[in-house]
């Protein structure tokens, strides 16, 4: 199958830096894609080079195998929930939900524009102002007034960062059952690694413009080509050049059996996080070694507890490059 | 996108050639013939109407209109700012508020100046009133004078400031204001390093709205100013009228016009913007 | 069409027709009148040297006459229809500049002069009293170069006309120290002031003051006896006009002594009409600011046209009055 | 802060607004100069029998109205233009019109009318008044419009493209709504600057295009009286009442 | 101890709406407090009122003991980091971070401010202006401007949400740091559940206006008093009107001892998070279980699994009143 979007070898250079670098992958027809990686290491741009509004510097842009490198934004069929939503100051909630449908001169859209509203838990403040929404109510009329266009590419660009967690799960499967029912192929941004694990299935891991990897998200979390990859994905603990995640690492007052690695250390920090402890030890040679525990464990500080893990669990990849 | 650029500048740019840029030519073209014998013009062409500009007389007249033009513009710039504030920030009434800063110059300036000398003379409002009170007792000299003439210029003038910064600081994002005072800043610094900052283009524009009539204008300094004083804008409408030397009037605006455009230019220049 | 015959366009300055002058003309000659104002001379002048501005009928004053003329602007007036010609002062009737007036029938004249408050005494007399001390800061001049000037050149006994260098330049020192004197160069605006009290003494056109003399009775106009300036506003007709025949209806019908004298009666002018003139109340047919009697008439001097150089230098000496 | 500003605005209106008040006064004083002698309507009386002020006023109305309306919209669309992209020429052309003397304008306008008219049988006339005034009127709209402009957010117009507007599509409903009360300021400028404009009108109009200005100061010749007064009260006073109600109409 | 901010019935109505119910709390001084609630139930408001920047409907603010409610933004020696960042737009990132120094007058401040736009690994982009930056950038701009000034009371409205998990963990140690050393007041709006529970020493929180409960964060969590509360600090099932959390439920083929709660439920799907599995199941009666399991469990659709848990890991709470 042709894919939907497929960038070769794009480049884009703000005057005196480069913001993406020679970034290629392919997003398939109704995948849901994601692209993950540190605060200014060129996502945005990247949309926004998709979306039309910047120009590549060097390589080729294709949209439905077209090449769209100089097709202005309205002859991309694709849309954008932008990181800093862009609100319409002068419309109401539901003229901005509006606006693209009244582009496209759709008669009957009543009927879409209240299911975008309910969708986004909005009913009721469709004739506020934008300036009259708080953070979380503005990215859902953001996300909403493109999700109502139903376009072929949805470029989300941290899309649920400000709101609640459960509102945020509501949404997150609002959007994956869109993507399975009505097959809009979403290209998606977010800095939550539990979003991008559980609702991608393609993931890149971007890093200082270039795209580090591209694969499935058990993939890239299970075997990562790169420790950046393997630290940005999860937590990770590097013990003698080999990576183990901390939730590999079994914490125990007795000494576990023979056969596994293993360390003593002293509890220095027992963090509560709801759903379990993260506790931070430091062995005898000072390695600081982050660990998981159930919230039910009572862990002291100062306490000595013997830390252990399997080799399967152990990840060996080459140091950075500096 | 160019385009509809070039359809948005075509009818600007077509009433810019047609209307300004081939009468300025026919005025470049007055600047180098000869007057006739009474009115009018011909040839022969001559330079000799740029020669008389050399006359210390007439860059007196200019630095002098200039001063005032000057001072004018930045005495609307401090009066019209916080009035430009007050209506940018009334909400619902802003539309009312600023109709009723437009209002008065619907009316012809010349009855406005009347009413000013009404105000200002020595048997005048302002000079009744004061006696009244016993605050002064002989009348005070307030017309006739550069204070007179510069009230006079910020009167007629203030609503060419406060428009385009109206326009240009309805825009401001209250929490840019909100951040500054909570920053800590005084509401007379957020004034100054937030909204001044913020509002420079309505300045930019405002200024040059008022500085450029201020520099042509007439009646105040001869109704306000007792005519005692003289401004390049007469000057050079004397040279129209009772002069009747149009070449000459041609040759002083043509280089008047370009000394005001060169510092305009360099004025925005140094901040590194364009003029628009 | 027929309906264009029948229509006439009138240039004029302002408050110089009655009420019912044009209406009655429109009625009696079944012709609608367009009938506008102009502020300036020059304002008339740019738009009739157009040779295409629609106006048929304009009042120039007298010294433009002349260059009008030369310059080809003006219909020469055929008399024959101008029957009324013979109403005028036999002075107007071949005045100097358009003796046998084949461009121009005079309209109205006035003068310029001093107005004062009769409050001052000793009164003034000439332009002299401008440099007295006793009206320091109490005086003004009419913001207009030619009478300034002209009055500056009347002092020190030359002709208002003058372009001979010396002599103007005589005249500016002189207008720099009288400015030193002045509260104001103002003209037709000073009236409010010395109805006021403001300002004692002025100079003012004859017209103009006699409106102030009767709302403030004690205002007095005098002729100076340095000499002073005469002038008179023309009707000629443009050359351009295609109504010339209605244009010399409208002009001969200005010329009825009735209707002169209306015009003269309610805008306090000075008719050139005699049988205007004595068709006037006494009051007004012996007023002696509008019509002062001959012997004071002859130190007064008319306004003619000036040459380019002298115009030129005079403005010059204006711009130096003015920035001192 | 507040309350000083509020304060602050009471004195600049009653600044702008004392001659205005004074003007109105007079037109009620019986006598013609600025003395009080007594009330009386007969200014006004004579304001509505004089021909001349009204026709004059009608046609500084309609020349202001209409001046207005072109120059707002070719301004404001000249002023996206350059904003999309600067043009130097433009705008130093724009800004050289700005800068020219009025009387400059006025008799280069009325030669340029002049030659014109050797092709064409036409004469001076309302057209030509209202053309002189979009084309001064024009730079005060782009330069007003031109500096809301600078603050408009880029990103909005991406947005809008996105949304798959159109570039006029943009224009349209997304810059004009925010422009608004930059063209409010412009048109209220630009009808300002028309309305009482002089010396360029006095040159280039025409037989049947006296404006009230010219009318006013032609009367200045002669010393003006309380007609005007009465002309300019009623002219200020309806177009106020107007704004008013179409305000409140607006409002509820 | 005097707290150094406390609110007393403090109600904001907006026109048609309640923003601000009746809410009251303490903040002790050198506390770190957080405030979590739904999208638009009024942090951002409340944060406002505390600023100054809106006027409490009724009720008093008072800091550090004085009521403050008619007091202007400027005299409050509290400082906001705004959750839209409000950057002034004709400034550099110097420039911003510089601005409240310049205000207070403070004469050397290039160390200070170096300082600042180290710790929010700025460093390299003092010059540029807000519009060349990353949405992350910006944000860390707003929080280096607040940071520099060492207020009382630090008002952050979700001062990390546009970073990416590394950097916000950093940024987290940082602020505990700042905290800790320096003493200042934090007084934090987060939409994230571990970093809430992890950093704050104190936390309310909100629903609609309201306050529903204040604690220490493992309070909260391990005895919420209202569903509401117990629902928004972490997921949980609703097991026969108890409630238990998914990292309770232990998921097994084989079937538990006699002395636990079970069920036996069919595996729907096994979602990967990373460091676990979210697993959803169905029980017979048709209830939707959701538990947790390694990673390293293999879980089909479909296949059967023995849920359990113990009595001490049940919530007892009344139903909420709707
Ligand atoms: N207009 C611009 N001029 C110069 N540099 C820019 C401009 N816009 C962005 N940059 C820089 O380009 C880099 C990439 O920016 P981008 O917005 O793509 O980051 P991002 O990955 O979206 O980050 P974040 O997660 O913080 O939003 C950043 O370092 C930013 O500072
Ligand atoms: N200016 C306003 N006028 C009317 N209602 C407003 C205004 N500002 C906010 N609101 C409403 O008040 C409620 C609380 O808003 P607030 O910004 O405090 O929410 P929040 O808790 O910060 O939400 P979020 O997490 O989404 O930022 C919201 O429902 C919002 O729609
Ligand atoms: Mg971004
Ligand atoms: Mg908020």
């Amino acid at each position: 199958m042709q894919p939907v979007l497929e960038l070769r070898g794009v480049t884009k250079d703000y005057s005196a830096h480069r913001a993406v670098d020679d970034v290629s992958f392919t997003v398939q027809r109704g995948a849901f894609f994601s692209l993950l990686g540190p605060s200014g290491c060129g996502k945005t741009t990247t949309l926004r080079l998709i979306a039309g509004f910047e120009r590549a510097s060097s390589g080729e842009i294709l949209l439905n195998g077209r090449i769209i490198n100089d097709a202005p934004p309205y002859c991309r069929n694709v849309s954008t929930v932008f990181q800093n939503y862009a609100l319409f100051p002068h419309l109401t909630v539901r003229g901005n939900i509006e606006f693209g449908l009244r582009r496209k001169g759709v008669r009957d859209m009543a009927g879409r524009v209240n299911a975008a509203i309910d969708l986004v838990r909005l009913a009721g403040k469709e004739s506020r102002k934008p300036s009259e929404l708080s953070g979380g109510e503005k990215q859902r009329v953001a996300l909403a007034r493109s999700l109502v266009l139903s376009p072929d590419v949805l470029l989300l660009d941290e899309p649920l960062s400000a709101l609640d967690p459960n509102l945020r799960l509501e949404m997150r499967a609002e959007l994956k059952s869109l993507q399975q029912k009505v097959g809009i192929t979403f290209l998606f941004v977010t800095h939550d690694r539990e979003e991008a694990l559980s609702l991608s299935d393609q993931l890149a891991v971007m890093n200082r413009g270039r795209i580090e990897q591209v694969g499935a998200p058990r993939e890239l979390y299970l075997t990562p080509r790169t420790r950046f990859v393997a630290g940005f994905l999860g937590s990770i603990n590097w013990i003698d050049g080999v990576g183990v995640r901390p939730e590999a690492i079994r914490l125990t007052r007795t000494a576990p059996q023979n056969d596994v690695r293993r360390r003593r250390a002293r509890v220095e920090s027992a963090v509560f996080l709801g759903n379990r402890l993260q506790v931070r030890s430091r062995t005898g040679a000072g390695e600081l070694i982050v660990a998981e525990a159930s919230h039910s464990e009572e862990l002291r500080p100062g306490e000595t507890v013997h830390l252990w893990w399997t080799a399967a669990d152990e990840l060996v990849l080459p140091p950075e490059p500096q | 996108m160019n385009r509809v650029r070039a359809i948005a500048l075509t009818p600007g740019a077509a009433v810019i050639v047609v209307l300004f840029l081939i009468p300025l030519a026919i005025t470049c073209a007055y600047s180098a013939l000869t007057r006739g014998a009474y009115f009018g013009l011909g040839p022969p062409w001559t330079a000799d109407n740029y020669r008389r500009l050399a006359d210390p007389l007439y860059g007196m007249v200019f630095l002098r209109s200039f001063a005032l033009a000057a001072a004018s513009t930045a005495i609307c710039c401090l009066l019209g700012f916080p009035l430009a504030v007050f209506i940018a920030r009334s909400g619902r009434r802003k539309n009312l508020y600023l109709h009723l800063v437009i209002l008065p110059f619907w009316t012809s300036q010349l009855v406005r100046i009347y009413a000013w000398m009404f105000l200002l003379r020595e048997t005048g409002l302002a000079n009744g009133i004061l006696q009244a009170l016993g605050i002064i007792r002989a009348p005070l000299p307030l017309l006739y004078n550069d204070g007179a003439v510069l009230l006079g210029l910020v009167y007629a003038h203030l609503p060419f400031m406060v428009l385009p910064l109206y326009a240009a600081l309805e825009r401001l994002d209250p929490n840019l204001l909100e951040a500054s005072a909570d920053l800590g800043a005084r509401p007379w610094t957020t004034l100054s390093r937030v909204m001044l900052p913020l509002a420079a283009p309505g300045i930019r524009a405002g200024a040059v709205l008022v500085f450029v009539p201020c520099l042509g204008a007439f009646l105040v300094p001869d109704l306000l100013g007792g005519g005692k004083s003289i401004m390049i804008g007469t000057v050079i409408q004397n040279q129209f009228t009772t002069a009747r030397d149009w070449p000459f009037g041609a040759a002083m605006s043509l280089v008047v016009m370009v000394i005001v455009l060169v510092l305009l230019w360099v004025g925005a220049g140094r901040r590194g913007e364009d003029l628009l | 069409g027929g309906n264009r015959a029948r229509r006439l366009n009138v240039f004029n300055w302002s408050e110089y027709v009655a009420p019912e002058t044009i209406s009655n003309f429109e009625r009696e000659f079944r012709v609608r009148v367009r009938y506008a104002t102009y502020e300036s001379a020059e304002e008339m002048l740019a738009k009739a040297s157009t040779g295409n501005s629609g106006w048929d009928v304009v009042f120039p004053s007298n010294s433009y006459i002349q260059p009008m003329a030369s310059a080809g602007l003006l219909a020469r007036l055929d008399h024959k229809r101008l029957p009324n010609l013979a109403e005028l002062e036999p002075f107007f009737q071949s005045p100097p500049w358009d003796a046998s007036l084949s461009w121009s029938v005079p309209y109205m004249h006035s003068s310029t002069g001093i107005v004062y408050d009769a409050s001052v005494s000793p009164p003034p007399v000439g332009w002299r009293d401008f440099l007295s001390e006793r009206f320091r800061g109490r005086v003004t001049m009419l913001d207009d170069p030619n009478e300034v000037i002209g009055a500056c050149l009347k002092q020190l006994g030359y002709s208002l006309n003058s372009c001979d260098p010396a002599q103007l330049a005589q005249a500016r020192n002189l207008a720099l120290e009288q400015k030193r004197h002045l509260r104001a160069y103002l003209n037709a605006e000073v009236r409010e002031q010395l109805v006021a009290g403001d300002v004692l003494m002025a100079q003012l056109w004859a017209t103009t003051a006699q409106i102030g003399i009767d709302a403030r009775p004690s205002l007095t106009y005098v002729y100076p006896i340095e000499g002073f300036a005469l002038y008179a506003d023309c009707a000629v007709i443009l050359r351009e006009s295609d109504r010339v025949e209605l244009a010399h209806e409208f002009i001969n019908y200005l010329l009825r002594p009735q209707v002169s004298a209306r015009i003269a009666a309610a805008m306090r002018t000075a008719t050139p009409s005699a049988g205007a003139r004595r068709l006037l109340p006494p009051s007004l047919r012996n007023n002696p600011t509008l019509y002062p009697p001959p012997e004071t008439l002859a130190r007064g001097e008319w306004f003619t046209a000036l040459p380019p150089a002298g115009q030129r230098l005079r403005d010059r000496i204006w711009t130096e009055i003015k920035t001192a | 802060m507040k309350r000083a500003l509020a304060l602050y605005a009471v004195a600049a209106y009653a600044f702008l607004h004392a001659p205005l008040l004074i003007l109105a006064a007079f037109s009620f004083n019986r006598s013609r100069y600025t003395v009080w002698t007594g009330f009386s309507l007969d200014w006004y009386r004579a304001a509505f029998r004089d021909h001349q002020l009204r026709e004059g006023a009608w046609n500084s109305i309609l020349i202001a109205v209409t001046a207005t309306t072109i120059s707002t919209a070719v301004g404001a669309l000249f002023a996206y233009g350059l904003w999309k992209r600067r043009s130097r020429w433009l705008s130093a052309s724009l800004y050289l019109s700005l800068i020219t003397p009025e009387i400059v304008t006025g008799v280069s306008l009325l030669a340029f009318y002049q030659w014109i008219f050797q092709f064409w049988r036409l004469h001076l006339g309302m057209c030509t008044v209202v053309f002189a005034h979009v084309s001064f009127c024009i730079a005060y709209v782009v330069l007003v419009v031109a500096a809301r402009l600078r603050g408009f957010d880029p990103g909005l117009e991406d947005a809008a493209l996105d949304l798959g507007a159109t570039e006029w599509g943009i224009f349209w409903h997304v810059v004009l709504p925010y422009l608004k009360p930059g063209i409010l300021a412009a048109a209220l400028l630009a009808f300002t600057v028309s309305i009482d404009d002089y010396v360029i009108t006095s040159l280039v109009a025409g037989v049947d295009s006296q404006t009230l200005p010219m009318v006013i100061y032609a009367m200045a010749r002669r010393g003006v009286n309380p007609v005007v007064n009465a002309v300019s009260s009623v002219i200020v006073f309806g177009l106020g009442a107007m704004i008013l109600i179409s305000e409140r109409l607006r409002a509820s």
